[in-house]
């Protein structure tokens, strides 16, 4: 069933003074601690999407040999809040042919469409908000919410270009859903639960039993989900509805001040929760590499530093592959999608199906071992 | 206090409000927004019955056929409706009237 | 306690929104709002307990169709958003004439006491209440769509194949 | 009042609440901090320095339906397939993997032809090559409509 936070909280002793403290109403008790958790998730996403700003910047003036900021703060780490400020006190101007209704509500749709995936994000065995047991399916439902907010920012405003990059941005968003869900569908395949908990359950104990190295279907899916999810979140060479170059940064060219913070804040924290989604799907998750029995809050705090740790270094990758790789012009970016990540997503798809029935759910390590 | 009466009465709320979308607007493509709606509430109906009375999950299947079918529905519907502005310059649906164009 | 909330929030945003297609004008703002009430819809089947077609419908609407409609108003033409004002009222008498009202309002009574007799032989059933008791559907949803409803579940590709194909020989761009 | 079991979607609902608030509050604050000086040059459309002509909002080319055309049926197709993908291992340990291999790969291959007809009559690419669709004449409308 769904175990949450509070279920899981419930085994220790001092839960139970908080128990009698609160009396009967339970319900203001498991409120209150889903608050407090939410909380800590939201503020731990909105600094994680700060950084990535200050990450991106200093890891390609790295690239471009060249010193990203420094002013602010040591080593420029507090460059962020100083954007954010900037962003905040920017003036908000809105065009007057614009669709005012929309255009307000656009910002909140991509940011409701973000965080509402933070609830099933698989932090540690314990501290995931709720485990849902469609969660992966609900992940990428949510997440489709960012396309319609893309598309009513490119369309609000009223003008050529964000008219344009919206309406890419929307159709590239959708079209790059297509592999992203098919690969999700091969893991749902190889665990045989759509929950983020036994997915990442099912890949305990040493790195051969990871997702990844379990058949080579797998392993290719792991590179179409993370390029789909790449196109899905307008980063590196998918980025032209955003391209500076041509769309004068598409959908969001009319916003300013604080609502482009939001859909830069969105975007940021959608990359976030993508590479963790991968890691959790495809690299063994918030696994200990070594078996572990005794449950106590040090191992859940353990657990969420390597969870944090490999979309982290996911997170890199992504910041990598954006300075390195030309951008792609809308037709080969299509093209890409629909003939080529697609036919493979379905083949790796019909591979893991059939390597399941033939070799009765074994990873490869498994048949080399012999057992 | 939730009742199957409760669902029932806002899956015919959302049938009525989807008849009057489809009957008082002149854009096609509205027309369609009230079909949808039309489908929503039937669906509706279908898994509130599954969990008051038959308790099993016929309903959900029912329902997620009716999501399957609206889905195609949508996407040929739309399709019609983009040929016939491209052919008639307008979307307006008293210029629909003959068979062929 | 919770169920209730999450029942009054999205009974309310349902009916809100579906009423609010009915009376905006502009139908970019309609298809917002129908937007609105399929959410609200999918949380009311969350607190039926279905929680996989809870998801399917976020997932399909919501990702899927009305993003389909907001393409489609856009590639009709954007000139005449805002429709004419148009009441519904003013329509009745070019609806059709005395007969065919009354032949309507006794279809109508006939349709009506047909339903209550039928609410009323539910009698127990009625007065369950939800009590919100909500166990995972996916693998029994899973189960029956592979042994009982395997025709159904077959049929609905050969479906989705002919609106894929139908679809896309009607929007194909024609030779101008 | 037991905690029922609907509690589990409780993070959902709070989740979506606090973005509503992150939202109000950043919008709440830049309205506050914000210098407002709306001139009338800063609100037009940005057009590179141009005076922007005519609304944006004009008809588009039909290949962005297309792709939203074969997203939908592909994401359906997809649904679908979830729960069956998810009790894929159960029947497995339970002997009948052959079956519903097959009600698995019946059902996909119906849709791959889908893809592979869209690919054949060239809906797939986004510059459209005319050729393929020459073959029946039709009466077209006077205007040319495309972006």
């Amino acid at each position: 069933m769904n175990e949450t936070v509070v279920t899981y909280l419930a085994q220790y002793e001092f839960f139970d003074y908080l128990t009698a403290f609160f009396g009967e109403n339970s319900l203001l008790l498991t409120t209150i601690i889903f608050f407090v958790f939410a909380g800590i998730f939201v503020a731990v996403a909105a600094t994680i999407g700060g950084l990535g700003t200050y990450a991106e910047r200093k890891i390609s003036a790295d690239i471009q040999m060249r010193m990203g900021p420094n002013r602010v703060g040591p080593f420029g780490i507090l460059q962020f809040l100083a954007d954010g400020v900037k962003m905040i006190t920017k003036e908000d101007v809105m065009p007057r042919t614009a669709d005012k209704f929309l255009f307000y509500l656009a910002p909140l749709m991509c940011l409701v469409g973000v965080f509402a995936t933070l609830a099933v994000f698989p932090v540690s065995s314990g501290f995931t908000l709720v485990d849902l047991n469609v969660g992966v399916f609900y992940l990428i439902a949510i997440s489709s919410l960012v396309g319609v907010g893309v598309f009513l920012g490119g369309y609000a405003s009223n003008s050529k270009w964000s008219m344009l990059g919206g309406m890419r941005g929307a159709s590239q968003i959708i079209s790059y859903e297509i592999p992203v869900t098919i690969s999700v569908l091969t893991i749902t395949l190889l665990a045989g639960s759509m929950s983020f908990g036994n997915i990442v359950a099912k890949q305990e104990g040493f790195l051969t039993n990871w997702f990844v190295f379990h058949n080579p279907f797998a392993f290719i899916a792991f590179f179409v989900y993370f390029v789909g999810a790449l196109a899905e979140t307008n980063r590196a060479p998918f980025d032209l509805p955003e391209a500076e170059s041509e769309l004068v940064s598409g959908y969001h060219t009319e916003y300013t001040g604080m609502r482009f913070g939001f859909f830069a804040l969105a975007e940021y924290i959608e990359v976030f929760v993508v590479s963790g989604v991968a890691a959790a799907l495809f690299l063994g998750g918030y696994n200990l590499p070594v078996k572990v029995e005794i449950d106590m809050i040090p191992i859940q705090l353990v657990q969420i530093s390597i969870i944090v740790g490999k979309s982290l270094a996911l997170y890199y990758v992504v910041i990598w592959v954006r300075w390195t790789f030309p951008r792609l012009r809308v037709d080969q970016l299509m093209s890409i999608c629909w003939k080529y990540l697609t036919p493979i997503a379905i083949f790796n798809l019909v591979g893991c199906a059939i390597w399941m029935v033939v070799f009765k759910g074994q990873s490869m390590a498994q048949l080399l071992m012999g057992h | 206090m939730i009742t199957l009466a409760s669902y029932l009465v806002i899956s015919m709320i959302l049938f009525l409000v989807g008849i009057m979308v489809m009957l008082s607007r002149k854009n096609i493509v509205a027309i369609l927004l009230g079909i949808e709606l039309i489908l929503n509430a039937a669906a509706l109906n279908f898994v509130a019955y599954s969990k008051f009375v038959t308790n099993n999950l016929d309903g959900h299947i029912f329902s997620l056929f009716i999501i399957v079918i609206a889905a195609a529905e949508a996407a040929v519907g739309l399709a019609i409706v983009i040929r016939f502005f491209q052919l008639k310059e307008t979307i307006h649906i008293d210029e629909a009237t003959q068979l062929r164009n | 306690m919770f169920l209730d909330i999450l029942f009054l929030g999205s009974a309310l945003l349902t009916v809100v929104s579906a009423i609010l297609v009915l009376t905006t004008r502009n139908i970019m703002h309609s298809c917002i709002f129908l937007l609105g009430s399929l959410i609200g819809i999918a949380g009311l089947y969350a607190t039926l307990g279905a929680d996989f077609v809870a998801v399917t419908q976020v997932m399909v609407y919501v990702g899927g169709i009305v993003i389909l409609m907001l393409f489609a108003v856009m590639l009709t033409g954007g000139k005449d958003f805002v429709s004419k004002a148009q009441s519904l009222l003013g329509l009745m008498p070019t609806m059709g004439n005395a007969w065919s009202y009354g032949v309507g309002g006794l279809v109508a009574v006939v349709f009506l006491l047909t339903n209550v007799q039928l609410l009323s032989r539910l009698g127990a059933m009625a007065q369950k209440k939800n009590d919100g008791s909500f166990e995972s559907t996916v693998n029994k949803i899973g189960h029956l769509l592979v042994k009982d409803h395997v025709l159904a579940f077959e049929l609905s590709s050969v479906l989705l194949l002919g609106a894929l194909v139908g679809a896309a020989i009607i929007a194909r761009p024609r030779k101008q | 009042m037991t905690s029922t079991q609907i509690d589990g979607l409780m993070p959902v609902v709070i989740m979506m609440g606090l973005a509503v608030l992150l939202f109000l509050g950043g919008h709440f604050a830049s309205v506050l901090l914000s210098r407002k000086k709306p001139t009338q040059l800063k609100q037009t459309a940005y057009e590179c320095g141009e005076i922007p002509v005519g609304s944006a909002w004009s008809a588009f080319n039909i290949r962005f339906y297309v792709v939203g055309l074969i997203f939908i049926i592909f994401d359906v197709e997809s649904v679908l397939m979830f729960p069956v993908a998810t009790i894929f291992n159960e029947m497995n340990a339970m002997g009948e993997g052959v079956y519903i291999l097959l009600v698995f790969l019946s059902f996909i291959s119906v849709l791959i032809e889908g893809i592979a007809y869209c690919w054949r009559k060239g809906d797939l690419d986004w510059v459209k090559s005319y050729q393929v669709s020459a073959r029946k004449s039709v009466v077209t409308p006077s205007k040319k409509v495309s972006v």
